[in-house]
């Protein structure tokens, strides 16, 4: 399958609670537009989230994974972010050696205030997995 | 397999899940958008979900007794709000869920509004995704488990850390509500900057005068505990229990002992004069001469050229000398330094029988000065003028003494650095004087150990070293001086008795004050340090009050936002003091005009003129930045409170938290939060005190139950979760090698769960499987293994 | 030790007793410069304000030269091409400085991979070689002899990693081993005005009389310099100071290095003291 | 040619941006730091600080035609000590690029002149020649400040730190296709 | 049970190196009572039995079969598709069985890329001719018929349903003999889709070294570096994957001075063993500074193969179609 203009990407996003769900409830707030294509998942910080989630939500069916959490230095809990900020590229190394686009993963930070940054980055993001692609899937393995 | 279904989960007596799905209107907010009816149908299709419904607006009385009703008619033993954001509305729809008799936590909000129908316009994809975020949400919410708010003990004793201003402030009212305090003070006494303040801005009161009676109240009062001369070591526990250990400094006198008659420091022989020593730097001589400041040292870098070898006594004795040999007798005696031998030539005529003969061994104690009868002995620093700003105190200037003589606690403490005794082991002077026989020369530091219920951190500011700024000339020209020391200059009990006097003991002519040096500057601090532009203008109303004088403000704004702040201004402008709107660029005294000869010269651009001035002047005076104490960032990591990109202490909200911080229990106040003045930090000490006071009150508090709990049973005791926890609320348990959770401790940020590499770790409301849950809802896989 | 060395227009023109004491006295510590292979004019402080990107393009070609024959630090003498190339080096920070001045080097055949450190001899001196080893190198101490150190403006300014910006010792620290007395000189990083001398003739000398008065009240026999734009501003208009201001004697200017290399017994011819616009008389009796 | 005053103030900041820390001249805070450090700027038309002022005005055009950025002796005094960061000594480079470009000429042009032999001097032989460099000037501004100067000719010639014949780069043609590659992309 | 009155007893050897039979062995004259409760009825290893036979037993004829091996070719399918159908119980016996084992690490490369490189690109391997074996080969005497290679590697539970999982690789004999012995002792048996033979928490827990603190700043290899015998190798900066794998070894690796490589599987509450055990390294890595973080994990040969050695076909990635 190749990227097809009407190939709607199903993106999966965690926020974290303090600053970018905040931020994106900021985004509807203030009325910024972006595309409808993410399911925020709201987590308490962004330290929370592990690469096995990550990865059964690609494999569940999402097309791509935005992970969203404080400025480093910013963290609610002090530097959750930074253990974050140190399993994404680890992910992205095994998914790279497996073959996956480690686009498909992207770990930005946005704050609370940045409700425009927030619909940039989904736009941004989701036009990028758009181009991407959908993820295939093995639908049965025998 | 999930072997706790149906246990703990509130599920119905036959396990079965009962979901209630609301969908909000929100008036046209989400329905325009979103096709409310269809999301209603569609929630009515997915498992486990026994009723939906929509309404206009949920978060109404009738919306929340749809639900109520819903819960008791259908036995709901879940529910799914769709509306707006949780951060809006969850505790509303939680709360209307505990009063129909359902663990609130059993509840689970959708937010179709300010991350779905506000940020689209696109209907049906709107809708579309408005039914997945349902979904997730219907999925997760049959995990959801009844979860307690905890409550834990809050112990009445508070710890204050600092007490200056904000932390006396905070004392008295939590003292006098009745509650028991420790103030913890780094210094021999409590009273912070402001007690070396003369006057005040902009009512211009005596500082002392509104200060003391608070100090001596702090000391009275039966309610608080002063420790001074002591730091906090270290804090462990949480809100409502901490344990601190406090470390108490070698005072060599005994506080409980001491009277505060004085006696010892009237008999002390040690002047505290400057001390200088030989450092060298690649080979190259260097002297860095360290001067004693409110009790604090500082070097200055003194360049090449005032390289003689300093004289700490006169070598010549001035005409003034009647060769009484008082002071050889002291130093041999007292001092034990034999430095001063009297010569008597018996030959010679009466009169010139006798000299005064100085060897190496001089300590610089200066004990020989006291007791010249004559003046003719006087003390000089590296550079060998007379010590005067440099010598910066406002108690006795003695190497036993307090601070100052309205000191509270009113004990003294030795300086070991100047006490003859802790130079050579003689003298002793003190101990034997004393009536109380306080003195004890073998002291050793003390750790106490302390429970208390909650913290106040209220440790101050520092200025900015002003020696790397070359080109404003302090620590190079005699009459630069800093704010601070033209404080301790104009403070009645200085070493001057409040004259304002240059280094060679004449009064000024014309003062220069110098704004924002090292504020709103980026090679050292960006912020504005806030109360520079008004005591600057103090400053030079102080100035003019006291000497007849020609006063320069070079400001860049100024900046007077506060009550009678401006109408001080204005008043400082008629009383003619010459404004000059520009930032002063250098301070040189290297004349370039008859005019500038033996004057500073301060140089700067009137912007309002746009031409380049060089004003001579007889004094500068500096008004450093205001940064965070030295030592913030440790204590911040002993509290587990952070510190903001300047270094100050960083509050739970800037506006709305602006004294509580991210650590339950400790509250911040005055400028150890970011430069404040004094109303300001009393209004915040008062504030500080208020938050402390009201949970105190409660007697307990409430601790969130989205915490991290250990399954036992799995945990293989591998440690990778213990550093994760920026609260240290893991630790391991040695005995049983697994890992404990101290739940009070925990904020639920979750980092620990996804760290543990055995799964042994879950967030409460936040489980591994309600996470998957809900992205398996929002994937759409809900049937492949949902509650089912 | 080797290093590149950049001599710049003016050591090779107007300052050759600079070039040779500097070879003179790094030669007695042990270090030998190699001058880099047909470098090219640094662009000055001129260069820039006509065009930016060649001025970067024109004086990188040094440092791409450089680069190519393997050099980590590429040593001056000359206060302004030490701040030129080093300029040129850091533009190339610059996302799109870098891409124009690179594909203009590319058309020569070169490229700059900003690998090479632009070091000033004061500099190289001080910390590479120390004033411990200074001082070894010392015969004949130039005891009793008052030195007022300019550095001049280019040395700590604008980077002031090497130096404090307002108030630089490197020189004294230097020179401090040979025995001599550096006396406090706050005019020591003031501004000698450059080209103004030229074009701004009267601006100039108030500059330059700024300087020399500081020096005279600071009792200084000589002023040590480490520039040769500066050597030629301080020294040759002293004529033209005395008809404005207060100047009647006047103030002889050395390089620093020529006092460094006489203190390592070199003699007054060898270090050049006679090309000295005013003489330092009382030197090249003492060291003839 | 004159442009209108505001497009050269979006020039100068865009200038600026090509180098290091340039955007910083949009922070200043017109403490006059800059002017007050400035040991020419008592000569100047507008001080370094009124600069910035007059291109926030729109009126950088007049700056351009005053001495101002002819009077920066380039000692990097401003740029040390500014508390914003602005790099002070590359905003005069660039004031004097502005003009150069425009062609607005300041009223005193002997700076411009110099610089422009100079210029030509490198680009010629890839060093520059005090001798001759002073000769071409001269020959430009007039012989009046030749005359004055050849005291301080003679001086330098009786020293022998004056070079007649002047040095050339061997490699010449490495300069020319620098030159060629700018001056192409400059269109 | 028979006409003995004996249960029937069946193992099978399937896309595998033989390990699990040679743990089986390893049980020694345990063996001896095992063989004497049971009938053996099936096991190519120790009888000689053809699969024309087991064809012949009517379903659930065998009472425990032993299935050791992934499922790599169509012949392993049906085999497995077979002894589920004749078997009361059907263990996946072992960790290729189980998770796919070392093998399930070809699914990084696909078939196509496996067969190029066993016939034609190893080092090892002369074959001008390009020759490859196929699936249906013509001889005089009648076509010869070779199984096929699926197009990707699974456990066993991808293609039948599995009564009980015995992890390990090999899995341990006492932990064999435990299982045999409980059977055997008509012990209650757990429920279905449970792991046996092993334990619930993690290596960690039979680990005797000495834990600390875990900060990394670099990774290191057994081969580059000695580790300390007495400390925690994850503290000293050696991936042993023992946080994230079952217990039940008693930790044989890490008492050998080797890292625990991860065999016995993923404990009770993981999904994903290799997704955990990265998460939790990643964790531990001793900087905040993004490129820093790139450098030390760069410094990781072979994450995947690392973090997944065992797991990868039961891995959340092996749903992802590369």
């Amino acid at each position: 399958m190749s990227a097809s203009a009407d190939f709607e990407p199903t993106i999966i996003g965690f926020l974290c609670r303090w600053c970018s769900y905040t931020g994106a409830d900021l985004a509807g707030t203030s009325r910024v537009k972006y595309p409808p294509n993410m399911i925020p998942l709201k987590v308490m910080c962004s330290g929370r989230v592990d690469p096995s989630l990550v990865l059964k939500a690609l494999a569940d069916g999402a097309d791509g994974v935005l992970i969203l959490g404080c400025h480093p230095g910013d963290c609610h809990y002090h530097e959750g972010n930074h253990k974050t900020m140190r399993r994404v590229p680890m992910l992205k190394s095994v998914l790279q050696q497996y073959g996956i686009d480690p686009a498909r993963v992207r770990l930005e930070w946005v704050s609370a205030s940045e409700g425009d940054r927030f619909a940039e980055v989904v736009h941004d993001f989701t036009e990028e997995i758009r181009a991407l692609g959908p993820q295939k899937r093995v639908e049965s393995v025998a | 397999m999930d072997t706790s279904k149906g246990n703990g989960h509130g599920a119905s007596s036959n396990g079965e899940i009962r979901v209630g799905v609301y969908v909000c209107h929100c008036g046209t907010n989400i329905a325009a958008t979103v096709d409310v009816a269809e999301v209603v149908r569609f929630a009515e299709g997915l498992p486990n979900v026994a009723v939906a419904k929509d309404y206009q607006f949920m978060c109404s009385e009738p919306g929340q007794e749809l639900i109520q009703q819903d819960i008791t008619e259908h036995k709901l033993n879940r529910v799914v709000v769709a509306a707006c954001s949780p951060l809006m509305h969850e505790p509303t729809f939680r709360r209307a869920c505990a009063e129909a008799g359902l663990n609130p936590f059993l509840f689970q909000m959708a937010n179709i509004r300010e991350q779905c129908s506000w940020v689209t316009t696109d209907k049906p994809r709107a809708t579309e995704k408005a039914k997945h975020i349902v979904r997730a949400a219907v999925s997760r919410v049959a995990l959801h488990a009844e979860l307690q708010v905890r409550e834990v003990p809050v112990n009445e004793r508070v710890l204050i850390i600092g007490g200056g201003i904000a932390g006396i402030e905070a004392a008295l009212q939590i003292a006098d509500a009745g509650k028991p305090v420790i103030l913890v003070e780094r210094e021999p006494s409590i009273g912070g900057r402001m007690a070396t303040f003369d006057k005040t801005f902009p009512t211009l009161d005596c500082a002392a005068c509104i200060l003391t009676p608070k100090m001596v109240s702090a000391g009275q009062h039966r309610n608080i505990d002063i420790r001074s001369y002591a730091e906090v070591a270290s804090v462990s526990g949480h809100v409502g229990q901490f344990q601190v250990s406090i470390r108490r400094n070698r005072r060599y006198v005994d506080d409980k002992k001491c009277n505060g008659c004085g006696l010892c420091y009237q008999e002390c022989p040690a002047i505290v004069s400057p001390k200088s020593r030989k450092v060298s730097i690649e080979g190259q001589p260097y002297f860095v001469g360290s001067y004693a400041e409110g009790g604090e040292a500082r070097k200055v870098t003194i360049r090449q050229g005032d390289r003689e070898r300093r004289k700490p006594i006169k070598d010549t004795p001035t005409g003034d000398c009647i060769f009484c040999g008082k002071c050889a007798t002291a130093c041999s005696e007292v001092v034990g330094a034999h430095a001063i031998v009297l010569r008597r030539d018996e030959s010679a005529e009466a009169g010139k029988q006798r000299s005064l003969e100085f060897n190496g061994n001089c300590i610089g104690c200066g004990a020989c000065v006291r007791e010249c009868p004559t003046g003719a002995l006087t003390v000089t620093d590296a550079q060998d003028r007379q010590v005067l700003h440099h010598e910066m105190m406002l108690g006795p200037n003695k190497a036993i003494r307090v601070p100052t003589l309205q000191a509270v606690p009113n004990v003294p403490f030795i300086d070991e650095e100047t006490c003859i005794h802790f130079r050579n082991g003689g003298c002793g002077h003190c101990a034997e004087v004393c009536p109380q026989e306080a003195i004890s020369y073998d002291m050793e530091e003390a750790i106490e150990e302390v429970e208390v219920g909650s913290i106040l951190v209220a440790t101050g500011f520092d200025t900015i070293d002003l020696a790397p700024m070359v080109q404003y000339g302090w620590g190079r020209y005699d009459n630069v001086i800093s704010g601070l020391e033209f404080e301790i200059l104009c403070h009645a009990s200085g070493s001057t008795g409040g004259k304002i006097l240059k280094a060679d003991g004449t009064p000024p002519k014309s003062v220069a004050i110098l704004h924002c040096i090292g504020s709103r500057d980026e090679h050292y601090h960006e912020h504005c340090s806030r109360v520079c532009c008004m005591y600057s203008l103090k400053f030079a109303h102080l100035v003019r009050e006291k000497v007849e004088c020609d006063v320069y403000e070079f400001y860049i704004d100024i900046r007077a936002g506060g009550k009678g702040y401006e109408e001080f201004y204005k008043r400082l402008m008629r009383e003619d003091v010459t404004f000059i709107r520009g930032k002063a660029a250098e301070v040189t005294n290297w004349p370039m005009s008859p005019e500038e000869e033996g004057k500073l010269v301060v140089k700067a651009e009137d912007t309002l003129l746009g031409q380049i001035r060089r004003v001579p002047v007889d004094m500068v005076i500096l008004s450093p930045a205001l940064q965070a104490r030295e030592g913030a960032q440790t204590l911040a990591q002993t509290l587990g409170i952070g510190c903001g990109g300047e270094g100050f202490f960083l509050e739970r909200h800037p506006k709305l938290a602006p004294v509580q911080t991210a650590a339950d229990g400790v509250y911040v106040a005055g400028a150890c939060q970011s430069p404040k003045d004094i109303p300001d930090s009393v209004a915040q000490g008062a504030a500080a005190a208020a938050n402390i006071l009201s949970l105190i009150d409660k007697g307990t508090f409430s601790i969130e139950p989205v915490v991290a709990v250990i399954d036992e049973t799995l945990c293989g005791g591998c440690r990778t979760c213990i550093n994760m926890c920026p609260y240290s609320a893991l630790s391991a348990d040695e005995e049983r090698n697994v890992a404990v959770c101290e739940s009070a401790l925990c904020k639920g940020c979750g980092t620990c769960v996804a760290t543990c590499p055995a799964g042994a770790i879950q967030q409460q409301g936040y489980t591994d499987a309600q996470i998957r849950a809900e992205l398996e809802g929002a994937l759409g896989r809900l049937a492949a293994s949902s509650a089912e | 030790m080797n290093y590149l060395f950049y001599p710049g227009c003016a050591l090779e023109a107007s300052s050759p007793h600079y070039y040779k004491s500097c070879r003179l006295s790094c030669e007695k510590v042990g270090i030998q410069l190699d001058e880099l292979e047909d470098w090219t004019c640094c662009g000055a402080t001129a260069y820039v304000g006509t065009d930016e990107v060649k001025a970067t393009a024109y004086s990188a070609r040094n440092l791409a030269l450089a680069e190519r024959a393997g050099a980590t630090d590429l040593v001056t003498a000359c206060n302004a091409c030490y701040i030129t190339l080093r300029k040129s080096d850091k533009f190339f920070t610059n996302e799109t400085m870098r891409h124009d001045a690179s594909e203009a080097l590319q058309a020569a055949g070169l490229a700059y991979d900003g690998t090479v450190r632009v070091r000033h001899i004061a500099e190289v001196l001080l910390n590479d070689v120390g004033p411990a080893r200074i001082k070894e190198s010392i015969t004949t101490p130039l005891d009793g002899l008052k030195v007022a150190c300019y550095h001049g403006c280019l040395l700590t300014r604008p980077f002031t990693d090497i130096g404090d910006p307002e108030q630089p010792d490197i020189m004294d620290r230097v020179l401090a081993p040979t025995g001599a007395e550096m006396v406090d000189f706050p005019a020591t990083a003031k501004c000698c005005g450059g080209m103004l001398m030229t074009t701004r003739r009267e601006v100039g000398l108030a500059l330059v009389y700024e300087i020399l008065s500081c020096a005279r009240a600071m009792k200084a026999d000589v002023v040590a310099v480490a520039c040769p734009l500066c050597s030629v501003n301080l020294e040759a208009y002293q004529d033209a100071i005395g008809q404005v201001y207060d100047w009647d004697r006047p103030m002889p200017i050395v390089l620093f290095t020529q006092l460094l290399a006489l203190a390592q017994g070199a003699s007054a011819e060898d270090v050049g003291l006679d090309q000295c616009m005013i003489r330092p008389e009382f030197l090249m009796e003492r060291f003839a | 040619m004159a442009s209108p005053g505001v497009p050269l103030s979006g020039e100068l900041v865009k200038e600026l941006e090509r180098i290091p820390d340039g955007e910083k001249i949009k922070q200043c805070i017109q403490c006059g730091t800059c002017s007050a450090s400035c040991p020419t700027a008592y000569a100047m038309d507008y001080t370094p600080r009124a600069v910035i002022a007059a291109m926030r005005a729109g009126q950088l055009e007049k700056v351009l035609r005053s001495d101002t950025a002819w009077l920066c002796a380039s000692c990097y005094s401003c740029t040390v000590r500014c508390p914003a960061g602005i790099q002070f000594t590359d905003m005069m480079y660039a004031l004097k690029r502005l003009g150069i470009k425009h062609g607005i000429t300041p009223k005193d042009d002997r700076g411009q002149k110099l610089m422009a032999t100079f210029v030509e001097d490198v680009d010629e032989s890839g060093r520059s020649s005090e001798l001759w460099l002073m000769a071409k000037y001269f020959m430009r501004t007039g012989p009046q400040a030749a005359l004055r100067d050849a005291a301080f000719a003679f001086n330098m010639w009786r020293n022998r730190r004056l070079k007649l014949v002047p040095e050339r780069v061997k490699a010449a043609e490495q300069l020319k296709a620098i030159k060629r590659a700018l001056e192409r992309r400059q269109g | 049970m028979g006409e003995n009155g004996k249960p029937k007893f069946a193992m099978y050897w399937a896309a595998g190196c033989g390990g699990c039979e040679i743990g089986v062995l390893d049980i020694q004259e345990a063996l001896l009572d095992v063989a004497d409760f049971f009938e053996i009825v099936f096991w190519p290893v120790a009888i000689d039995a053809k699969y024309k036979d087991v064809e012949a037993f009517e379903d659930g004829y065998i009472d425990l079969c032993l299935f050791n091996g992934s499922i790599r070719s169509d012949e392993n399918r049906h085999m497995a598709q077979l002894l589920r159908a004749k078997s009361k119980i059907l263990v996946a016996f072992g960790s290729c069985a189980h998770e796919g084992c070392i093998p399930g690490l070809g699914n990084q490369y696909g078939t196509e890329a496996l067969m190029d490189y066993a016939y034609s690109l190893s080092p090892s391997t002369e074959n001008p001719q390009g020759l490859r074996p196929q699936a249906v080969y013509e001889m005089p005497e009648g076509d010869l018929e070779i199984p096929t290679l699926l197009d990707v590697l699974t456990p066993l539970d991808a293609v039948v349903n599995v009564d009980y999982y015995v992890p390990g690789c090999p899995p341990q004999p006492p932990q064999i003999l435990a299982v045999m012995t409980a059977i055997m002792q008509g012990a209650e048996l757990p429920p279905p889709g449970s792991v046996i033979g092993a334990g619930v928490k993690t290596v960690c827990d039979e680990c005797p070294r000495e834990r600390k603190e875990k900060k990394i700043r670099e990774f290191k290899r057994p081969g580059t570096a000695q580790p300390n015998p007495n400390e925690c190798l994850l503290d000293q900066g050696f991936i042993c994957l023992g946080p994230a794998t079952r217990s039940g070894c008693d930790a044989l690796c890490v008492k050998a001075n080797a890292p625990c490589r991860g065999c016995y599987g993923a404990p009770p509450n993981v999904e994903d063993q290799g997704a955990r055990m990265m998460s939790a390294i990643a964790s531990v890595i001793d900087s905040s500074d993004p490129e820093e973080i790139e450098r030390i994990i760069a410094s990781l040969d072979d994450p995947l193969g690392t973090f997944y050695r065992f797991s990868l076909a039961k891995s959340s990635l092996r749903r992802l179609a590369r």
